[in-house]
């Protein structure tokens, strides 16, 4: 069984080993090829999980220890790969997803001549991410972790031609490299304190090392979580992540990959959990976020950026939980599974609308596609009911508990916390409503572009749609197939462990007032967006608004302090390296030539003068000679 | 007497120097073909030299011994130990790619030189060049050492001066000029660091009495040879003085990006790929050895040093408009980690020096080699002239961005296994530095994504749209280099087994051992 | 008197000589200068030979003599060629070592 | 008064012709060095070389002594003289120094080097003073003669070749080899309307009325001296008298004359400057 652990990984990695080094010839297979071997590794996972299933709770964990990789003098780095009940939920989840996007893609991509390479950056990403979570140490996570990275850079700048697309995918990789630094001096601090870093001793031996180290730690595993998962103050690469096509949005920048940083915090458990001040940064970082997230996303015009919004503040649900300690991991983790249905889904259908309406992003130039696109219509619609919290789909469910336990955090904090969860469902009720007002009802808003083309708007083919209904299903019975009967609680309990808290509020209470913010949040959005037209070109709209079109002004943040800073920072140490280190060197160099220039007029040519220069020689010849007999 | 291996394989491509210096004018598609079935023979002996060495063995194996200049106790004295072994290999891998990528780089039909027979000067000056630097690394003689680290400029010198880079903005008079200018100061760098060390070999000499570096490290080990404290200092800062312009190390590294620009692409990685070794594994293999009181008693300093290489380095590359120089400054950011691993004095930090050498080597290889084809064929060097060429060139590009990926130590690639051990191993003892040094990273990526943003990503701009894609010659110089750096990245267990045995000897000259982690139960 | 006066007059010709050659510049005047000073040794030599009694140094002031003549020859020759060249018997025309 | 006393000291007369001829030579020494002509400097010398001579006489070196006068006063004096006039007898030199320092560290040298010399003559131990009475007593000539002969024959040989490959040296310098047959009057001629330069004969020397000297400019129409004029030779030697100054200078003392005469004060007197100044 062991080795087919190894097969999930090599299946995605040998795809796209042959479709990135296949050539032309492989142009007409190549997509089904990448589509076979994800789903290949898709089967391998629940050929696994069922295996799993069969064993005892407490023996579900298998460790495939492959080959020594770094052998350094107290440095043993392996490539063993550990699957336990977490690592399985995300193998499902990634080559679940990932096969469907797969299938999606096919059609999606049908007319790019660069598709065959498309699909080999989706293996790419797939083997990573596999590998990301399958490993048993955190070195060779760090691989998966930059390896998710770069697939990441690869397909946000897919449409290289575009100056945005690859400014973004640059963005990308630097805003997560910031992230991967947290993780290799995590990686460090483990080493030094430990001895090691692969998951069982460290894990094992957490409590016994110092709160500092281990808060310090965890606030560099939070650093890398927030580059990953786009969290504040790491949050800016996701919007502009956006240029890349619609299916890599759904897979990377809203399923699997930017989640990656919530499997990080709950794998790392052990270690928050002894280091209070660190889930407490968090729980504030993911507080945060679920709100920046939100606000930016309800200013957003661009379907897709509203929806990247929509990813953040949904991760920061995740965060939050995950900062919760034992009481939240696995709502954490639920949710973020619930998430990866329904937001691939969204995404799925945003790349659907996108399809029929020549590549429009501006939900402005949408409106009345309900009835042009009716499949994406229900799907997409299912989706966003999916994620409001709509009772009895999924995302009431991971995400009413996730509000729950942070009220069950108590104190003061548990109520500012479990506050900033309500609102943030408030808002995602409004922004989320937005969208669906603004694409599928109303009037339709479209016009023929500058080339006179005008948009014909017609529901995607059958390749594309099907992937679309699969998700849709997930979305609406994932979250209860998990949460009756708790199974999925005791599924992942032995990994995570948990505990119940004691909420301040009874779990009715909280359940009452998200509905009451899901409506009240609806209705706004419907105020806005559903009673009135929408107009076609954005109004100027208020302080907030303008600012949350720009991300809350942090990317102008950024422009000003990193981008120019470092721009003049550069420049100056250009000049100076040019003008004082070479300097020194070539005026040590000018010293000597005016020094030998000077010397040099000592010999002016004329006999004479020389003649005087021997004549003091002999002299002073003479002088030594007689001071030596004198001695 | 056994076969000397070790002098074979440094004699052999030093006869074909010779060799190929004496092929008629007219032959030179012969010179080029002798200049590159040499390079291979040296190679197949430096891969006897890797089967032949026992990594668990004693510690310099293959040795030879003969007396040289008697008056001077000089004797021609070589052997290898695990880490002058991966270097060897290193060295002798590399030249065969530089001679095939270099391959018309000197031919007068491609160039319009009217030089006498430039072609088999081209080639038999990197011959010598390779010689030179194997027995560098073979020496356990510090006199034997010092000659051919010394030597080594020559070669080099008329390889940057008479060879160079014929892409210029201002034409071709402007890069004559330029060429000269970064070959003199190449030279001059050089010569200085070398005088300061022949100064301080003659004082070694003075103190110890021969040159022997095993007499001289039993000696020292024993305690037979008692060094006064400043006399130590003093002897280690010339030594090191001359490895640390070599190396080079900020802020003596100015000669560096002139001659890395001027020169052509498969000279260039000559320079940062294989010379330059010389002075880091001379570090390793002197400097600590001769001297482990002085070295320790620098070590802070010269950590601030590397450090400063590191961050400048990545930040200077960030600033350049030349894809070349480019290249140049993150090399300089990559000897600050491999200084930095070195006197970090753990296991990690040596292995991780080590390793990184052989891996920055490959991977600077690979970058600058596919910089080089790029820059071939659209006759500039300058990071604004191209755009697009992704579409043009696709092979191109993707070779260029895995050799860019390299350079910023992508997981999954050679450098980044050499590159974490330098930092862990840092870490371990100087936290702060180890966590500034992970500046490092961000940087690099941000010089390698720009540089490879700006030329291949965007729109094709008209000059770049009929540029043609890696040729076969090209793709058989860039394919192996890049298999050996994912596989290196995969599974450098080889190498480490090599070097590991020879990191703890030199741990043991220093008398230092690793920090012990705070919670040993872990283990 | 002590025959030594003989070798501090020689001293004095011979310090008077070379500052001569090296303060004049009419290269016929130096040359004079420089046979002072070959003068002045002859006299040390002879002197010489008279303090140790026997022949040895007034061979050698013999020599110097033969060769002194042997060096104006040439010397004088060289000064007329320079002249018909440059027109000028100034040492210090002849400045051709500056670069 | 044991002998090797009376072979330290000398006889009275011999101190007293040292101490006068021995002024006279460092004062014939002193005047080569600071004359400003060469032909005084020469003379001066061979001065000094006659009184070297009686010194060598004194000494005891006959055969020396005469040579001295013979060969060298005699001969090589003669040959400077020669050469002195072929340069120009009258060319006066400025002892002016024009580099600068020359003539200070000149002396300074010289005099350091001079202390040091008589400082080591007054250290060297010069005990031993057997006097030339013994070796002289087969004749001076005869005893030089038979170390030549014996003793130094090699040297003596290799100065003869050296004399020899002096004597063709010297010719070789001084030979000026013709690689083209002399012009003849008429070609010059022909070349001189060729070039267009100086048709006429070369213009005469001298102002007329004031100076008919050979080595005075004549006036061209405006009143700048011509150059030309002036013999090559004296041209080359730079010994043109330039009289342009003059006559101004003559014309500003008649001025200032007259009005001494007229009591008028209140003009600057002239400036003079001396001819020679002038044509520096």
């Amino acid at each position: 069984m062991e080795n087919l652990i190894a097969l999930l990984i090599a299946a995605p990695l040998l795809g796209a080993a042959v479709l990135l080094t296949g050539g032309r010839r492989l142009d007409r297979v190549g997509h089904w090829i990448g589509t076979l071997l994800s789903a290949a590794s898709f089967v391998f996972g629940l050929i696994l999980f069922v295996d799993l299933l069969g064993k005892n709770a407490e023996h579900r964990t298998l460790i495939k220890h492959l080959f020594s990789w770094v052998p350094v003098a107290g440095f043993q780095a392996d490539a063993t790969f550990r699957l336990d009940q977490l690592s399985m939920t995300f193998v499902l989840l990634i080559t679940g997803v990932g096969s469907l996007i797969h299938l999606y893609s096919v059609g999606y991509m049908e007319h790019d001549e660069r598709r065959r390479r498309f699909f080999g950056y989706l293996n790419l990403f797939l083997a990573a991410m596999l590998l990301l979570v399958l490993a048993d140490n955190y070195l060779l996570l760090y691989v998966g972790w930059e390896g998710v990275g770069l697939a990441s850079y690869l397909l946000i700048g897919f449409w290289q031609h575009k100056p945005s697309a690859a400014t973004a995918a640059k963005k990308a990789f630097l805003v997560n490299r910031v992230g991967d630094m947290g993780l290799s001096i995590a990686i460090m601090l483990m080493f030094t304190t430990f001895g090691s870093f692969a998951f069982g001793p460290v894990l094992s031996h957490a409590t016994q090392a110092s709160e500092g180290k281990l808060t310090a730690i965890g606030l560099m595993l939070l650093l890398a979580a927030c580059g990953k998962s786009a969290q504040v103050p790491l949050q800016s690469w996701l919007g502009d992540a956006m240029e890349g096509p619609t299916p890599v949005s759904a897979l990377i920048h809203a399923a699997t990959m930017v989640t990656a940083g919530v499997y990080l915090i709950v794998r790392s458990g052990a270690v928050f959990n002894a280091a209070p001040d660190a889930q407490l940064a968090v729980t504030v970082v993911g507080a945060v976020t679920l709100l920046f997230g939100a606000i930016v996303g309800c200013a957003k015009d661009d379907i897709k950026k509203a929806l990247a919004g929509s990813t953040m503040s949904q991760i920061g649900y995740m965060v939050l939980a995950a900062g919760l300690g034992p009481i939240g991991y696995v709502f954490a983790i639920m949710h973020l599974v619930t998430h990866g249905f329904f937001k691939a889904g969204l995404f799925l259908g945003a790349g659907s609308v996108m399809h029929g309406m020549n590549d429009e992003v501006d939900m402005r130039k949408y409106g009345g596609l309900r009835t042009y696109m009716p499949v994406t219509f229900i799907t997409f619609g299912l989706g966003y009911l999916a994620i409001i919290g709509f009772p009895g789909l999924s995302g009431f469910f991971s995400k009413d508990k996730i509000i729950e336990a942070a009220f069950a955090k108590g104190g003061t904090e548990g109520w500012i916390l479990g506050g900033a969860a309500l609102l943030g469902a408030a808002i995602t009720a409004f922004y989320m409503t937005r969208v669906m007002l603004m694409t599928f009802f109303g009037e339709k808003r479209w016009q023929p572009d500058e080339n006179g083309n005008e948009p014909h708007p017609h529901e995607s083919p059958r390749v594309m749609r099907i992937p679309m209904i699969v998700l849709a299903v997930g979305s609406v019975f994932a979250g209860g197939l998990f949460s009756i009967g708790d199974r999925f609680l005791h599924w992942l309990e032995p990994v995570t462990g948990h505990s119940e808290g004691h909420s301040p509020v009874s779990a009715w209470t909280v359940t009452g007032a998200t509905m009451v913010c899901l409506l009240v949040g609806v209705g706004i959005a419907w105020a806005q967006y559903g009673r009135k037209p929408v107009p076609a070109v954005a109004p100027r709209g208020s302080l907030l608004t303008r600012a949350a079109r720009r991300d809350l002004l942090q990317d102008d943040f950024n422009h000003v302090v990193l981008v120019r800073g470092g721009e003049h920072l550069t420049r100056s140490l250009v000049y100076v390296d040019h003008t004082l280190v070479d300097g020194v060197v070539n005026g040590t160099a000018a010293g000597f030539g005016g020094l030998s220039g000077r010397l040099r007029r000592l010999q002016n040519g004329f006999a004479r003068s020389y003649a005087v220069s021997m004549f003091g020689g002999a002299a002073l010849l003479v002088a030594a000679t007689l001071l030596m007999r004198a001695v | 007497m056994s076969f000397p291996l070790l002098t074979a394989t440094a004699a052999l491509p030093a006869v074909g120097a010779v060799i190929t210096a004496a092929v008629p004018a007219a032959r030179r598609t012969a010179a080029k073909w002798l200049a590159l079935l040499v390079s291979l023979a040296t190679l197949a002996l430096a891969v006897t030299v890797l089967v032949r060495f026992d990594p668990d063995g004693a510690r310099y194996q293959l040795t030879e011994s003969h007396a040289w200049i008697k008056d001077f106790g000089v004797r021609y004295e070589l052997g290898v130990d695990g880490i002058a072994v991966a270097l060897i290999a290193l060295t002798a891998l590399l030249i065969p790619f530089i001679i095939l990528a270099g391959w018309n780089d000197a031919d007068p039909l491609e160039t319009g030189s009217r030089r006498w027979r430039p072609t088999q000067g081209f080639f038999a000056l990197i011959l010598a060049v390779e010689a030179m630097v194997l027995i560098s690394f073979e020496a356990t003689d510090v006199f034997v050492f010092y000659i051919f680290f010394e030597a080594m400029l020559i070669p080099m010198y008329f390889l940057i001066g008479g060879f160079g880079d014929r892409a210029h903005e201002h034409g071709e008079a402007a890069a004559s000029t330029q060429r000269s200018y970064a070959a003199v100061k190449f030279l001059l760098y050089n010569l200085v660091g070398g005088l300061i060390m022949l100064a301080a070999v003659i004082g070694l000499y003075v103190v110890a009495g021969n040159f022997s570096l095993q007499e001289i490290a039993q000696a020292r080990a024993s305690g037979s040879l008692h060094m006064a404290t400043n006399t130590e200092r003093w002897l280690f800062l010339g030594f090191f003085f001359a490895f640390a312009v070599k190396a080079p190390l900020w802020p003596l590294h100015t000669w560096l990006p002139n001659a890395m620009q001027e020169a052509t692409a498969p000279v260039a990685v000559l320079i940062t790929a294989v010379v330059d070794k010389v002075g880091t594994f001379a570090m390793l293999r002197f400097c600590l050895q001769l001297f482990p009181e002085a070295s320790k008693w620098a070590t802070p300093a010269i950590l601030v040093l590397s450090l400063i290489s590191i961050v400048y380095g990545a930040l200077l590359a960030v600033g350049q408009r030349d894809i070349k120089r480019l290249v140049a400054y993150a090399s300089i950011s990559h000897f600050g980690f491999i200084i930095m691993g070195i006197f970090a004095m753990t296991s990690q930090g040596q292995s991780g020096a080590t390793l990184y050498m052989v891996n920055h080597g490959i991977s600077t290889a690979a970058l600058m080699l596919v910089a080089g084809f790029l820059i071939s064929r659209r006759g500039s060097r300058l990071i604004a002239d191209y755009g697009g060429v992704q579409k043009a060139a696709p092979v191109l590009a993707g070779t260029f961005l895995i050799g860019g990926l390299a350079t910023l130590s992508l997981p999954g690639l050679a450098p980044f296994v050499s590159e974490f051990l330098v930092l862990v191993g840092t870490f371990a003892r100087y936290p702060a530095i180890g966590v500034i040094a992970t500046f490092g990273i961000v940087l690099a990526a941000l010089y390698t994504l720009v540089l490879y943003q700006r030329t291949m990503t965007g729109p094709v701009k008209p000059e770049v749209s009929a540029m043609p894609d890696l040729r076969a010659r090209e793709l058989v110089v860039v394919a192996p280099l890049i298999v050996l750096l994912i596989f290196l990245g995969v599974y450098p267990k080889p190498v480490t087994d090599i070097v590991n045995p020879a990191v703890k000897q030199t741990m043991s000259d220093v008398h230092k051992t690793d920090p012990k982690p705070s919670v040993e139960a872990a283990k | 008197m002590n025959p030594v006066n003989y070798l501090y007059l020689a001293a004095l010709l011979f310090t008077i000589g070379a500052t001569g050659v090296l303060i004049r510049r009419n290269a016929i005047v130096v040359f004079m200068c420089i046979e002072l000073m070959l003068n002045a040794c002859n006299l040390a030599f002879v002197t010489f030979s008279r303090m140790h009694g026997n022949l040895d140094g007034q061979i050698i002031a013999f020599f110097t003599m033969v060769v002194a003549a042997a060096e104006v020859v040439v010397g004088l020759a060289i000064i007329v060629s320079l002249f018909r060249t440059r027109h000028s018997a100034s040492v210090d025309d002849a400045s051709l070592m500056k670069l | 008064m044991s002998p090797q006393l009376a072979a330290y000291t000398t006889s009275t007369g011999e101190a007293f012709q040292f101490w006068v001829l021995g002024t006279v030579a460092v004062i014939g020494a002193l005047c080569t060095v600071l004359m400003k002509k060469a032909v005084h400097s020469a003379l001066c010398l061979a001065g000094t070389m006659i009184i070297l001579a009686v010194f060598y006489l004194a000494n005891g070196a006959y055969f020396l002594g005469v040579v001295q006068i013979v060969v060298y006063t005699g001969a090589i004096m003669m040959l400077f003289l020669f050469v002195v006039m072929l340069v120009g007898v009258t060319a006066a030199d400025s002892l002016k120094e024009t580099i600068k320092g020359q003539r200070w560290l000149a002396l300074l040298c010289g005099a350091g080097f001079g202390v040091l010399l008589f400082a080591g003559i007054g250290n060297a131990s010069l005990k031993e003073f057997d006097g030339i009475g013994q070796a002289n007593a087969n004749g001076n000539v005869e005893g030089l003669a038979s170390l030549i002969f014996t003793k130094y024959v090699f040297a003596f040989e290799i100065t003869g070749a050296l004399l020899i490959t002096a004597a063709v040296g010297a010719m070789v310098l001084t030979h000026r080899e013709r690689t083209e047959r002399a012009k003849t009057q008429r070609e010059l001629a022909e070349q001189r309307v060729r070039e267009g330069k100086h048709l006429p004969p070369l213009p005469a020397p001298g102002v007329y009325a004031r100076h008919n000297a050979v080595d005075i400019a004549g006036l061209l129409p405006d009143g700048t001296p011509s150059e030309l004029t002036v013999n090559k030779t004296l041209r080359e030697r730079g010994q043109i008298r330039d009289v342009s100054a003059e006559a101004l200078g003559d014309l500003r003392a008649l001025e200032q004359r007259a009005e001494e005469r007229l009591e008028r004060t209140e003009i600057e007197p002239a400036t003079f400057k001396r001819p020679e100044e002038a044509s520096k």
